[in-house]
This record gives C-alpha cells, structure tokens and sequence, in this order.
C-alpha cells in the first residue's frame, strides 16, 4: 500500500516537474522574445536568404538567375584565391585575438591597483574603442605611410631598418594586425577591467596573508575568477577577427597580392564590387559554418574550465 | 613565536566612523590571546590591521622585534580564519587547504600529506574532492579553519572560527587548536563570542566595548573581578545581576528599596553614595530563613530548566535578579522566596560603573582540593 | 618598497599610455597642420592653426550630424540594454528546456559578417518605411547577441543565494531582474552600454544605406564627407573632424569610467 | 557658417516635398563627391534651384561610387530610386545593361541639344552604339607630375619631361638619389590603380578586352595581356629592378605624400589632383604628358572620372527637370566654375575661354598641359575606353598583378592570370544577364 | 499560522550524495521547532526544501494543507535567515530590510515603520544608511535576520541567525524571537547548533545525523531520555559520560573493569550482556566515603575552572568521565578521588546505541517548587 503510494506520489512529483518546466519555458521564451523577433527580422532571415542565394548564379542586379546547386561551393572550395583568403584569416586571427588579450588583460591589471590618478590611465586605455575603424585606419595608414609615416620616421631614428608597411605581403598582415589590436585594446581592456573589479577582495586578503606571490595569485586567483570574462572576450575577439573588414577595406583592400584579402573582405567585394551575390553568399556560408564551428569547440572545451560564482 | 605589539592604535573607517581607538595591549610569544567584545565593537577590525588587510589611521604595530604598521599581508608570515570563511570558490577543498603551501618551501608530497593530516584532524577527509559550494556551513568553515592550520605559521588570527559548528565538534576543535597552538608554539589571537570558548582556550583576554579596550588579563581573573559593570554582564551567562542601591551611611546598610538592603560587607562608601551592587547568579542561594545576612524576599518571576541547570528570575521590589542553581527544580511563577547574597562574591561599581574593588577582591575564593 | 612598486607601475603605465595614445596624438597634431605640412610628413605643426577646425566645421553641418550621431547611439544602446539584459536574463536564471540549445542560436547569430544581412535588412527597413528615420538606423540593432553573451557571462556571477533570497521575499522573476539583477550587474550594463553607444557611433555603411538626407545622418558620414577619392583629400580637416568626432566619445568614456568605478564601490559582490 | 546653412535649406526642402506638393519639382541627386568638392557642387546646385523656381534639386552625398551603387542596386527602378546619379566610368556599362536607367539620348533628341559642343572625347566614352547613355560630369586623365626643382639638381632639363618609356627610365635613373644604403629619392612611382594600366594601354592604342574594347559587341575576352600590356608591365618591372621605382601601395595619399615629401621625383597622377600637388609643395611641379613606347605614335588617354545618369520610372515631370539640370551643368560658365574650383576638365570646351578658366591656367600652367593632352587624344575604340560590366573586378586582378610585379613575378604570366580571371567574370555576368 | 508536513523526504544532490533521507515529522501550526545536528547533517537542506530552494529528490511536502512540495518559493509565503546572510551588496541597511515588503501590501510609509521597528529591535537604527560591505560579521547578520523578521509572514525558517552574535546580544535576541514568534503565532524553524537556544527556544526538536531523524521531542524529555547514545552525547555540554560494561548476573553487578562495578540500579539485563552506562557530568558527585552505592574511586586526569563551574576529568581504570560542579573547586591532577553515580541519573544504552530504559525513565525528578 505504501508502495503503491510512493509510486502514485512519483507520478505527481513527474507531472508537477514537468507543469513548472512548462511554465518555465513560456516564461523564458517571453523574455526571449524581443530579441527572438528582431533576430528572426534582421539576422535569420537575411541568413535564410543568404543560403538560399548561395545555391545560384545571381545576376548584377543581386537576382537569382540561374540554379547551379554546390557549384559555387565546389568552385570556392577549389579556388586558390579563397583557399589564400582562408589562410589569411586564420593566420590574422592568430595574430590578433592572443595579442589583444593579453595587451589588454596587463593594462587592466596594471591599472586594477587603486593609485592617484588611475582614472585618467583607465579613459586613455579604453579610449581606442571610441574611435571608428574608419578614423582609426585612416591613422594608422597615416603612420604606416612609406614616405612621411611617423613609424618609419621613429625606426630611423633609432636608426632601425624601416618597412615598407603595406606594400610588401609579410608586413601587410602584421600592420594590418598592429591597427587590429591597436583597436581591439579599448574594449577588451574595459571588459576586463571590470571583471578583475568583480573578483571578491576577501580572496586577495586570504592569499595575501598566506604570503602567497603576486605570480600564484595572478594564476591561482585571477585568471581562474576572470576566466568568464576572458571566455567572453576571446570568443568575441576570436568572431570579430574572423570579420574583419573595415581596416583592410581602407589600408589595403586585400592587397599586396592578396596577403591581407580576408574572408570578409573578399565577401564584399564578390557582393558589391563584383557583384556576384551568389559567390559570396556561398562564402558567408562557408564562413559562417567554419566559426560556429570553432565556437562550438570553445565552448566545449571552454565553459568546463570556466569557473562561475 | 612572535610576539605582537599594538600602540596608540586607532582605526577610522572612510575617515568618519571610528572602529577602534588608541589600544595598546602586547601579546606574549605563544600566547593564546583572546578577543571579545559585543558585536561591531571592532574586533574584527583589529585582526584584520594586525593581518595587515586593513590600514592602521594612527599608531604603531610591531610584529616580532619589526616595526610592521605598514608591512603588506604577505610579509608578515601569519596565518588566519576570515570570519567569512573567504574560500576559493574555483578551487576543491584540497586545494584550497594546500592554497600558498609552497610558499612555506613543501613540496608537492609535503603539502599533500600535510593537508591530508589536517583534513582529517577537522572530519573534512571525505570532501577533499568537493568544491565550496556543495559543503554545508559548518564544513566551510571547517575548510577555512583547516587552512590556516595547514600553513603552521608562527602567528595566527582566527576570527570566530567555530561559530558554525555543533556543540560536540566545537568542543573537539577547541582542544585540538589548543592543542596544536602549544605543540607549535604559534601566537595565536582568536576572536569569539562564545564564553566558553574564551575562558576554557584562553590565556588571556581581552574585552573590547565600542573600539575601546575594557578589560585585559586572565580569563578568571576577568570572571572574578570584572573592571566595570560592562564586563561583569558582559562575561558570564547568564550575566551577572545589577542592582542599584544607595548607601545609607546612619544604618550603614546598602538601600535597594525600603524594605530590602544589604547590611553585611566589607567596603568603605561614602555616604549617600550611588552604588550598584553585582553578584553573579550562581552565587546567589535561596535561603529557607531569611535570619541570615544579605537576605532579601522575592517573589519568584518565571522559572526554566536548561537540561542539567535551573534559571530562575525573582522580582526583588523594584529589581530584578536572575538565580542559577544546579540541577532541575522548577519554581512557579508568584511563589515567594528569599535569596541570600553571600558576602564574599559580592561587587561594587560605582555610578560610571568602574568597579570599586577591583584591587580589594584578591582574596576570592579559588579552591584547590 | 612601496615607493618602488609605485614608481614601476607608474612607469608602465606611462609607457603604455603613450604608446596607446601615440596615433591620438598625432591625429592631434595632423588636425592642427596645413595641407603640405602633412603631406611632407612633420610631426608637429609650424603653427597651429584652428583653420581646419573652422573649415571642418563649415564644410559638414557637424554639429547636426553630432547630435543625431548623438541620438541614434543613444536610443541604440538603451535598445540595446533592454533587449539583450531580458534575453541573458532569461538564459542565467530561468532554467527552461533547450535553454543551451537557445543561446548557441543566439550566438550563432554573432558569427554572420553582417556585410550578409545588409542588403535584405536594407529592403525590409525600406518596405518598414523606415528610411529617413530614427527607426531605420536603430531597431535592427537592437537585438545583439554580444550583449546577451556579455551580459549573461556577468549575470552567472550573481550568488544565487540573491535569486533564493528575492524568491522568500515573495517577489517575482521580474523584480529580481529589475531590483536585484540590473543594479548588482551596473558594471557590465555600462560597459555594454558603452560598447553599443561606440560602435553606433561609429557606424558608416548602414546610415548611409538608410538614410537620403541630412536629417537624420549621422557624424561618421560626416567624416566620409571630407574625403574624396580622385582628389586630394584636405586631411588636416578631416583628422580635426575625427577629433571633434573623438572628443564626445572620449568624454563618454570618461564619465563612464567615474560612473563605473562609483558603482563598483558600492555594488561589488562580497 | 555657409555649409550649415546649406544643408538646413537642403533637409527643409526635401522635407517639404516629401509632405505636401509645393509646386515644386523635386529631384534627388546622389553623387559621391566629399571632401572640398562639395561644396562646390552644392553651390552649384544652389545657384540651379535659385534660377529655376519650380525645380529644387536636392543633392545627396552617398558616399563612394561603389556604396552609392550597391544602394542604386537595391532602389533602381522603384521610385525611391533618385533622379540622377553620379557613377564612376567603369560602372558605365553595368548601368547600361542595369535596365534601371533612361538614357539622356532621349532629351537631347527632343531639345536638339547640340552635344557636339561637348569635348569629343569624354562625350565618347558615354556614347554607346551612337547613342549617348549618360552625361558626362566630372571627367580626369592621367598625366605625369614631377619634380622640377630635382630635375635641375639631377641635371635634367626641367621644361623637358620624358616622353618615351627609355626616356622614362633614363630620367628615373638619374633622379634616384642613394643615400647609404637607403633611397633618399627615388626617379618614378605609379599608384597601383588599374586606371593608370589601362591609359598606359590606350596610350600605345591597345584594347582592354576584345570586340573593340567590348564597344563592337559584347566583350568576352580580356586582350590587355597582349605585347602592348606586357610591355606596361616589363617597363615597371625594369624601374622596379634597377631600384628607381618606388612602390607606393594604391593609396591615392601615400603617393601625393611621397611625391611631396621629395621621395619620388616624378608619378603619374590625375589631372584633377594637380592643383593641391602644386599648392601643397614646396618646391616647383611640372607636368607632361603620359610616357609612351620608344617608337611608337601616342595615341591619347582615355577619360576617368564620372559621368550623372538618369533614373527610369520616376515620371516625365521629373525627368525632364532632371534634364534641365543636367544641361545647366553643361554650361560653359557652370564647367568654368567647375573645373577652376575641382581641377576636373570642362566637358564643355568654351568654358576654357573664360576669365577665371585662363587665370586659374595662369596660375597652374600645368593644367593647360591635362587640357591640351586631352585634345591630343586621337578618338579610337581604344581611347574610348573599355566597355564592360565586370570592369572594378577587372582593375582588382590587374592590381594584383602589378603587386605582384612588385614582389617579383613574371610580367606576361601576370598579366595572362589577370585576363584569365578577368574572363570568367565577364562570362559568368554574360550567362546571367537576362 | 501554518501547519509544515514532511512525508517520504528524501534528499540526493547531484543523484549521489544523499543528504536527507526518508523524513517524516509534522510541524504544527505556531510552533517553535528547532532543529539540531552536527555539521553536515543535513539541516539546511531540510530548511532550503521546505523553502523550496532545493527541488526534493523523493516525497511530499504540505504546507497549511496545501502540497507544497514543486511549489515556487515566492508563493509559499515564508521568509528566511540564510545561514551566509544573502544580504543584497548594492542596498543599504534599510533597503535590505525593506526588500520585498512592498508584496505585503504595506504602503512607504508602513515600510518605513516596520523597518525602522524591527532595526530598533535589533540594535541595527545607527547603521540603516550603511551597505552590507561597511558592517561586522554581527550586524551583517542581524541585517538578514531583520529581513526575515520585518516580513512577518506566516512561516519563518531561520538558519543559525544567532552564530555570530556574543552571548549578551544573543540572549537578548533569543527573547526577542521567541517574544514576537508568539505574539504573530508564526511557525518557526529554527537551526542552531547552540544548546541553550535549542533548550530555551523550543516547543519540540528534532535531533538530526547524517540526513536521520534520531529523536523528536520536548527538549527536556530529550534531555532526560535520550534516544540512544548518539542524542545523549550530542545533547548537554559537556556531553553525558558513557563507560562500557558488561552485566554480571551472578553478583548482579555492572562490571566496569575488575575493581569498579554498579551495584545499585533497577534495570533487568540478559546475562553477560554489552551495556554502556550513561551519566550526565553534572549528575555525578564527589562522595566522601566510598560506601555508598555506586561509588567508583578514580583519579584525576585534569580540573578546570569555567567562571562559575568546575570540570574535572577522572580517570576510572580504563574509562575516563567527566564531572560538572558549581562554583570553583579545582583539583589537582593524579589526586585520589571518589565518585558516585546516582541511581536515579543513570541511562542505559545496548551495543546498538538504543537507549534501553527510553520509555521506563519517566518518573525522572522534575522538581517544581
Ligand atoms: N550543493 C551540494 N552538492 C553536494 N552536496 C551538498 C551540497 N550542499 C550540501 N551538500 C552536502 O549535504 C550534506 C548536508 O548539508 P547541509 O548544508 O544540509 O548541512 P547542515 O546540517 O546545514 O550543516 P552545517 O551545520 O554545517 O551548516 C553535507 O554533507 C554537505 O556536504
Ligand atoms: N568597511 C567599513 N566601513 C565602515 N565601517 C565599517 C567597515 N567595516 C566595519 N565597520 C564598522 O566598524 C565597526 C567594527 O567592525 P568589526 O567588523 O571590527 O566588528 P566586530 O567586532 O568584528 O563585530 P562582529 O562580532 O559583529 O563581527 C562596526 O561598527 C562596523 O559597522
Ligand atoms: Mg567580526
Ligand atoms: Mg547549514
């Protein structure tokens, strides 16, 4: 008897659970919602539209004209230019996510002490993430200029050898990659400043009075409270490397031999130069597959590490 | 063994709150020295300054022979117990009892052995595994207890270490840091609120009343000869009774009301002095007559039986006492009694409540037999 | 030995600073030069001349194009905040079926170049009869799925002893978002904010897409506007745009970082 | 101050119009020109819509030609699309074959305009199949800038520019001033910009693609990696080899700064940026003609720049005060102002008559050269200028061709991978075309 | 006033580590429960369950008459004293306080009283403008506690609200509880691993070990008649004695070793059984001779003086005991000593621990009078 009513008890138990998960996913949904509509408007849709497009030759108005199935897949899979512009992406991306982070992570912990005036250092180092890349490559390119470029000009005043910044394709990517960073700084170093501040002193107290050197605590303490932060800002370093587009558009525009035409890039050009709407969003796809794909392995791989509250 | 110095320390919060003001106090070598105070009277504050975690506003500490007000944490080679456990939330148990081992030059198996025989020591051998947050209170605390332990370092602050643990446990605890902190010979500076913690661990202690130190000396000197009328209801449970009395200089009597005074004691007042006379319960006896001297009538307010001992509250005209008797024996409430004051475990404070024979109270009874 | 310390720290962060600041300074000096002095390649100028100030300003209506830069980024980064904070919200602390599944749909949405989606969002915007307007050149940025990741990566900081605490207190979902959530996570909503307002600010291609008159254009275009292609491009002008351009932003920076630092003061966990 | 005055009347105009009808024809004008020509042309439009009370033309500026396209693209032939557009050159036969458009053919047949007062050779370019497409605007060529001051510290004669590619390379030779191991100064530089590729091309009277340069019929293959290109190509690859060429990059900036700076001593620029060249340095500048090969008859340039193209399905009422518009900016005072103020030509011949157009001469004799170059041009399919429609991609594969050059490649196996890909462009846009 | 019923409960975090196991207790309407257990046991997850804080693995939990057991903590209309507080960082005192009221129905102005009432209360008025960050250990606490107390709602679960507070502050927060848990007639559920509170607080205990009920009750029938071994030594500090023995049928004696035996005792045992003997500290005497019943000469091992008691530990042949007197009479260690064990005090435990007279104990003295 008592059996019989543990297990009828069971069976509410289930059907209770399952009316809160219900209950539960409506609510979550609810607040899901603004964001559902608008991303099913402004990204699913677009996305949709981008698959659909990938599958035919378009004409230079952007309209499907002819059905041609994978073959601009086959073709891009196969072209020696895409394949370049894929090994540029990634050896940028190599370049510029580590170095981002880790340029901003010593600011921020050389700016996480509490000092007269550190105020001041923390708007000067986040200042780069008020500049456009549209002003900021203009800068740059500026600096990098073969000529008048200050950067030339300080080399040789060191008496450095000098470079010809953006003609010659091994130092394309690295200027392209210095700007990149140069602009990646201001934010990554604000979003982890903020999460170093967020890191409960009472730890800090703790590891001090073991005596414990501020190297342990760096790596016993700090990185492991920031991981979620530094999880964060790689993953949206790593997504926003791989979209690059604006420095390259005004520094080289893929240029010299296409040492800097990246994914992206080379998406704008098929679609609004070449006007080749269907190429390109074959390459949005490509693209797009690839990072969910690396994200995807971040996360696996990342989330576990990553220590939460 | 080091010893620990504190001069003219004073410490402001934010530059406005006063937390605690000009103490001066110097805790022996291997000393287990004992810190109680009402809660927010500053004792946290002053562990948290000699660890070095807070900055001192005024004044001078020194650590061993060295001059450390301005030492960072690190160099001062202590250990201690946050009152908040401050665990390391990404970290298992294990690991944060071996936390900064390394820095005391173990190695790996050192550390592993040490924290395995401390775990043990503290029932925590079990949840080495677990991180902080699938612990219950108790053994939180008992993680953060466990490393200051592990890091055996010649001073340590512990800051209600055992506030969350049972009875029985806390009783194992205490001989065990006891225990321990003589083995090692640490100085030891631990903060309580638990009497019995404080009279049975300490060596000395002190009592701290709104930043300002009370009173410092030997747990039962403290109990026997409270310096003020603060620390004689401050220690002791339940506190000692207070009763306010003038003293009559023609019958020579202390008056408590008309019909009740104390005519038999051994201190001089002035007359038509205001006196509170204080007497802890357990002293207090029922008298079967009331012939005796220093017996007052009462009638009995509410009666209760904590297990092994009884809580009685007599009203005495305009007064209130509480009276502690050993065993079970419930009084009903409006029964009349008389209890009797036994003039020897008698105190006297004077109206600012300083105690009028702090030096004269030497001879009180300690018996050995 | 603290004395040292400072004295290194302080160092390094000179170094750093100057180092970060070396292409803002020389934007400076560039915006105070004539056309030659720039193009022969000085560092700083012979004399300085506000002229490319006056002229920048004549040339745009800067100031207009300033202060709808102004409104948009303004009505972006409150969309902004309201949207995603509701979205991770949703994704820290209701535990709903295929919540995992949820997000990484969501993030999957950060990894379209949105060079993709622009002209069908432009078509949609157009049919919406959101050309010209406020509307156009905010709501589609209204949904990010970076904010919900950001956020979300703040709001599982949260003790969830709060949530347990909110939830005794008999109130509900909402109002520990409102009340709880939002206040403790002031740190990442400014950043956030922050973040949204910048990059609107600095939005070129899609305000210039939507918009046909200088009624609702923003300050970005304003810069394109100074430069021209074939011709030479007055660069002195233009860089003193980009510092007039520059200077709000950094001003914003800078009372967020006070805004920033206040709120960690008071609203730090522990 | 002025400009923001401008644009108050500007967004007010366009706001009444959009409301209530005001009698007024309205008439969008998207161009591209930033910087310090638009002003210019705002002025311009000002004085229009001052002159003629029912007509307001509202010009907006769309940014680059590519992004004032890619949105032409999205509103051509619905009725956001504008009345008129400004589009580069080489977008002449995309827009051609767009369907989007009205050809002014149509307005210069009903008002017997005489479009033979245009200067032939920008006229031509626009005129396809007899039939004139779009409206010339602001048109350029290239021209040869150098150094005079380091002609006479070389030894050269500075009134002399070369003329001939071994002239070319002798003078470069001379002007590349070593310094150590480094280049003070180097003899000559070109923008790797395909526009410089294909005038060098037309000069030696060479086609771009075949079918005339694709104005016969249809192109479908590219011929620039004939003897004539790789002659192009070999030249840069020698000047490069022998250390007096100075690679610059594609930036417009880098090589006006390089030449101002004194690093290079002679460039080929556009016509239309000469006069801020002169302006901006500090040592005297000359202009010539654009080099040609040892031998061979030059045979002229061919037109860049821009021309303004009026939109279809916007309504007669509108097209026709788009017209009026049009033709007042054919007038020779408004080319006069036009080309004194941008350095672009006159599309309108009698404009250099004018005062202001012979003082500005006065003053930058090295216009007169640009002028007189264009007048030079012999009018050949191959100085019209290449008709295709896949034309920016085209000029990308060339600039990476002459990257490569740079880097060390082989000039005929270059110029044979540009045309290659240059080919599959046209026929995937050919096979898709409707 | 709301009934809590628990039946079937079962509690695995994580589907391994089972922390509560099959518990069924009724908690009436009104009632003061206190609940008490070791570190670990499983208190708080009990108190998170009813709170619906934890989801619960097996069972059914009613509260008034409604299942309670999926339902969502904001509709089961209790507050709680979290044992680390839960305070909100960004709110002052007051707003901490305050949180939530306004679900009350309570107007600002009926906030602001109540607040300001109850931080009265709690010796919290000088701080409501403070945030939790700029508070002790103590008032942090009583923050949370003031929370909880503000709600006024029906049911009330506190977990260890008093731990950090000294003795004085505790005692008077005691009375205060148990004053206002009467007058609004809440239920309350009250953690504590401190005796007197259990004691002196509560209509019934329960006494809990590793997720178990071991014994619910009174608390003094459980201090009187403890369950088995584990309540007897749990309950009562210092815990009751417990010395093994084995039952002599022949002289009918307890034998303790050869020299030491209990002769008086009214207990029937099965021949030479396992027996533990229990005996509270305080229940043993010092006799002067040792011809009265039940008397065991030992000697002693070590004495201490605690204010107003004295404990000296004795050691009898291979056992050793404890004994608890009033008033302070230290002895010397390795003195010879005599103790007796009154009859009436003593308990009797089998090998498994069960208490073997639980039920035959009744008529233990309960004097009133
Ligand atoms: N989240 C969790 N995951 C796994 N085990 C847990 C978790 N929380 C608690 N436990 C375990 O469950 C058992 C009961 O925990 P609980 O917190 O209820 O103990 P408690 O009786 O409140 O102890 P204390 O007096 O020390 O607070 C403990 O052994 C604890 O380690
Ligand atoms: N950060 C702070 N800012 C301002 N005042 C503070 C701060 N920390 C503590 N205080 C105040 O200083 C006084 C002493 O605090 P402290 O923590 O030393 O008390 P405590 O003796 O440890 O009390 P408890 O037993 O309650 O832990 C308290 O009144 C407290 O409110
Ligand atoms: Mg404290
Ligand atoms: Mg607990």
């Amino acid at each position: 008897m008592k059996a019989g009513n543990t297990a009828e008890l069971n069976v509410q138990n289930k059907i209770a659970l399952n009316l809160r998960g219900f209950k539960d996913f409506f609510i979550g949904i609810l607040y899901l919602l603004p964001s559902l509509l608008l991303l099913g408007i402004f990204i699913f849709y677009p996305m949709i539209k981008t698959f659909y497009l990938s599958v035919f030759l378009t004409d230079q108005q952007g309209n499907p004209a002819a059905y041609v199935g994978l073959e601009n897949y086959r073709y891009l899979l196969t072209d020696p230019g895409f394949l370049h512009s894929f090994k540029a992406t990634v050896l940028f991306v190599l370049y510029t996510v580590p170095s981002s982070i880790i340029i901003a992570l010593f600011l921020a912990l050389l700016t996480n002490e509490k000092l007269k005036g550190i105020g001041l250092f923390r708007t000067l180092f986040s200042s780069t993430m008020g500049i456009s890349v549209a002003a900021s490559s203009v800068i740059w390119l500026f600096l990098f200029n073969p000529s008048i470029g200050m950067l030339n000009q300080i080399l040789t005043m060191f008496h450095l050898p000098t470079f010809h910044w953006l003609q010659d394709p091994d130092s394309a990517i690295i200027a392209v990659s210095i700007t990149t960073v140069w602009m990646n700084i201001g934010f990554a170093y604000l979003i982890l400043l903020g999460g170093l501040q967020n890191i409960p002193a009472d730890l800090y107290e703790q590891a001090n009075v073991t005596g414990t050197g501020y190297w342990y605590q760096l790596f016993k303490i700090t990185i492991p409270m920031l991981s979620p932060t530094l999880f964060f800002i790689s993953t949206v370093t790593l997504i926003n490397a791989f979209q690059t587009f604006g420095q390259i558009d005004i520094l080289t525009k893929g240029g010299p031999s296409n040492a800097t035409n990246l994914i992206v890039y080379s998406i704008y050009q098929d679609a609004f130069v070449n006007y080749r709407l269907g190429e390109a969003s074959a390459q949005v796809v490509l693209l797009f597959f690839c990072m969910i794909f690396i994200t995807f392995i971040q996360f696996k791989l990342g989330e576990k590490k990553v220590h939460y509250q | 063994m080091k010893k620990v110095e504190l001069q003219n320390i004073v410490k402001r919060y934010d530059n406005q709150h006063l937390a605690v003001s000009d103490i001066n106090l110097t805790i022996e070598p291997g000393e287990f020295f004992v810190l109680v105070g009402p809660s927010g009277c500053g004792k946290s504050t002053m562990l948290r300054m000699i660890a070095g975690l807070e900055t001192i506003t005024e004044g001078e500490l020194r650590i061993g022979e060295k001059t450390a007000t301005h030492l960072p944490p690190s160099k001062r080679d202590l250990s201690m117990v946050f009152q908040n456990y401050a665990l390391y939330p990404h970290l298992t148990v294990e690991q944060n009892i071996a936390f900064g081992l390394h820095t005391k030059g173990l190695n790996k198996i050192e550390r592993k052995n040490r924290c395995e025989e401390v775990a043990e020591m503290l029932g925590l051998a079990s949840y080495l595994k677990r991180k902080p947050k699938q612990l219950s209170g108790g053994q939180r605390q008992r993680v953060a207890l466990a490393r200051a332990i592990a890091s055996q370092s010649p001073i340590c602050l512990m800051d209600e270490p055992l506030s969350n643990l049972d009875a029985k446990l806390r009783a194992h605890m205490r001989s065990e840091i006891k225990h321990l902190q003589q083995k090692l010979g640490m100085t030891l500076i631990y903060v309580t609120h638990d009497q019995v913690e404080a009279m049975t661990m300490a060596d000395r202690m002190m009592i701290l009343k709104d930043g300002k130190i009370q009173q410092v000396g030997k747990p039962l000197d403290i109990y026997n000869r409270p310096a003020n009328r603060f620390v004689a209801e401050f220690i002791g449970t339940p506190p000692m009774n207070i009763l306010p009395a003038v003293y009559d200089k023609g019958s020579n009597q202390l008056l408590i009301d008309e019909q009740r005074a104390l005519t038999s004691f051994s201190h001089d007042f002035k007359a038509d002095m205001d006196v509170f006379i204080g007497i802890r319960p357990e002293h207090i006896t029922f008298a079967s007559e009331d012939d005796t001297p220093n017996t007052l009538r009462g009638i009995v307010y509410h009666s209760e039986i904590l297990g092994n001992e009884t809580i009685t509250d007599v009203e005495l005209g305009p007064v209130k006492c509480l009276v502690r008797q050993s065993g079970q024996q419930l009084f009903s409430p409006g029964q009349e009694v008389a209890v009797s004051f036994p003039e020897e475990y008698i105190q006297f404070f004077d109206s600012n409540g300083d105690s009028l024979q702090a030096k004269r109270n030497e001879g009180n009874k300690v018996r050995v037999g | 030995m603290r004395i040292v310390k400072s004295i290194i720290v302080y160092s390094l962060l000179l170094v750093s600073a100057s180092l970060i600041l070396f292409p803002i300074v020389y934007t400076l000096m560039v915006s105070f030069m004539t056309g030659g002095e720039v193009l022969q390649g000085h560092f700083l100028p012979e004399h300085m001349t506000l002229e490319n100030y006056r002229s920048a300003f004549q040339k745009v209506p800067l100031l207009h194009y300033l202060v709808n830069s102004f409104i948009v980024s303004l009505v972006v980064m409150v969309g902004q905040l309201i949207v995603s904070s509701l979205a991770a919200f949703a994704f820290v602390f209701i535990p709903f079926k295929g919540r995992n599944a949820m997000f990484l749909l969501f993030l999957s949405t950060m990894m379209i170049p949105w060079e993709a989606t622009m002209i069908p969002n432009f078509i949609t915007v157009s049919n919406f009869g959101w050309i010209n307007t406020i509307a156009g050149l905010t709501v589609p940025f209204f949904a990010l799925a970076f904010g919900t990741f950001l956020l979300r990566q703040n709001f599982k900081t949260i003790p969830k002893e709060l949530d347990e605490a909110t939830q005794i207190a008999g109130m509900n979902r909402f109002q520990f978002f409102i009340r709880v959530v939002l206040p403790i996570s002031k740190t990442s909503l400014v950043s956030l904010g922050a973040y949204g307002f910048l990059t609107t600010w600095n939005m070129y291609l899609w305000p210039l897409l939507v918009t046909n008159n200088d009624k609702v254009r923003t300050i970005q275009i304003g810069l394109k506007e100074m430069q021209s292609q074939e011709v030479a491009t007055q660069w002195g002008v233009v860089m003193a745009a980009v510092i007039i351009v520059i200077l709000p932003t950094l001003i914003l920076l800078f009372a967020g970082q006070k805004q920033l630092q206040k709120g960690l003061m008071d609203g730090a966990l522990k | 101050g002025c400009g923001n005055q401008t644009s108050g009347q500007n967004s007010e105009g366009s706001d009444a119009k959009n409301g209530s009808d005001n009698g007024k024809t309205k008439v969008v004008f998207w161009h591209a020109m930033g910087g310090d020509l638009k002003p210019v042309l705002e002025n311009i439009v000002k004085k229009f819509n001052e002159k003629h009370p029912d007509i307001e033309v509202d010009p907006v500026f769309q940014g680059t030609y590519e992004e004032a396209l890619t949105k032409y693209r999205s509103v051509g032939g619905t009725k956001n699309a504008p009345a008129i557009i400004q589009t580069f050159e080489v977008g002449t036969k995309y827009m051609i074959d767009s369907g989007y458009i009205q050809p002014v053919q149509k307005f210069i047949d009903q008002d017997h305009y005489d479009i033979n007062q245009w200067e032939p050779n920008i006229r031509k370019y626009y005129q396809v199949n007899g039939k004139q497409y779009s409206m010339p605007f602001n048109s350029s060529t290239p021209v040869l800038v150098y150094n005079k001051d380091a002609f006479k510290k070389a030894g050269l004669d500075p009134n002399k520019p070369p003329q001939t590619y071994s002239e070319l390379m002798e003078d470069a030779k001379k002007l590349t001033v070593k310094s150590g191991n480094k280049t003070a100064q180097y003899g000559f530089s070109m923008l790797n910009y395909g526009w410089f590729f294909e005038e060098l091309l037309a000069e030696q009277g060479a086609y771009y693609v075949n079918h005339k340069n694709g104005r016969a019929k249809q192109a479908t293959k590219a011929a620039f990696n004939g003897p004539e290109g790789v002659k192009v190509f070999n030249l840069l690859n020698n000047m490069n080899k022998d250390g007096s060429f100075f690679n610059v990059g594609s930036n417009w900036d880098d090589i006006r700064a390089a030449f101002v700076s004194g690093k290079v001593a002679m460039y080929l620029d556009s016509s239309s940026g000469i006069n801020s060249i002169v302006d901006n340095s500090k040592f005297s500048v000359g202009a010539g003609y654009l080099p040609h090969p040892d031998g061979k008859d030059p045979q002229g340039v061919v037109i860049g720049g821009a021309s303004l193209w009026m939109s279809k399905g916007i309504g007669d009422k509108k097209q026709q005060a788009a017209w009026e518009f049009m033709k007042y900016l054919a007038s020779p005072e408004v080319q006069a102002e036009w080309h004194t103020k941008s350095g672009y030509f006159a599309i309108n011949p009698k404009a250099y008559d004018s005062e202001i157009v012979k003082e500005q001469h006065k003053k930058y004799p090295q216009l007169e050269t640009t002028v007189n170059q264009l007048h030079d041009t012999k009018s050949t399919p191959a100085t019209q200028g290449a008709l295709i429609s896949v034309f920016p991609e085209s000029r990308q594969k060339v600039v990476t061709a002459l990257e490569k050059l740079y880097q060390g490649g082989d000039p005929q196996q270059l110029l044979d991978e540009a045309a290659k890909d240059t080919d599959r462009a046209m026929e995937i846009a050919n096979k898709t075309k409707k």
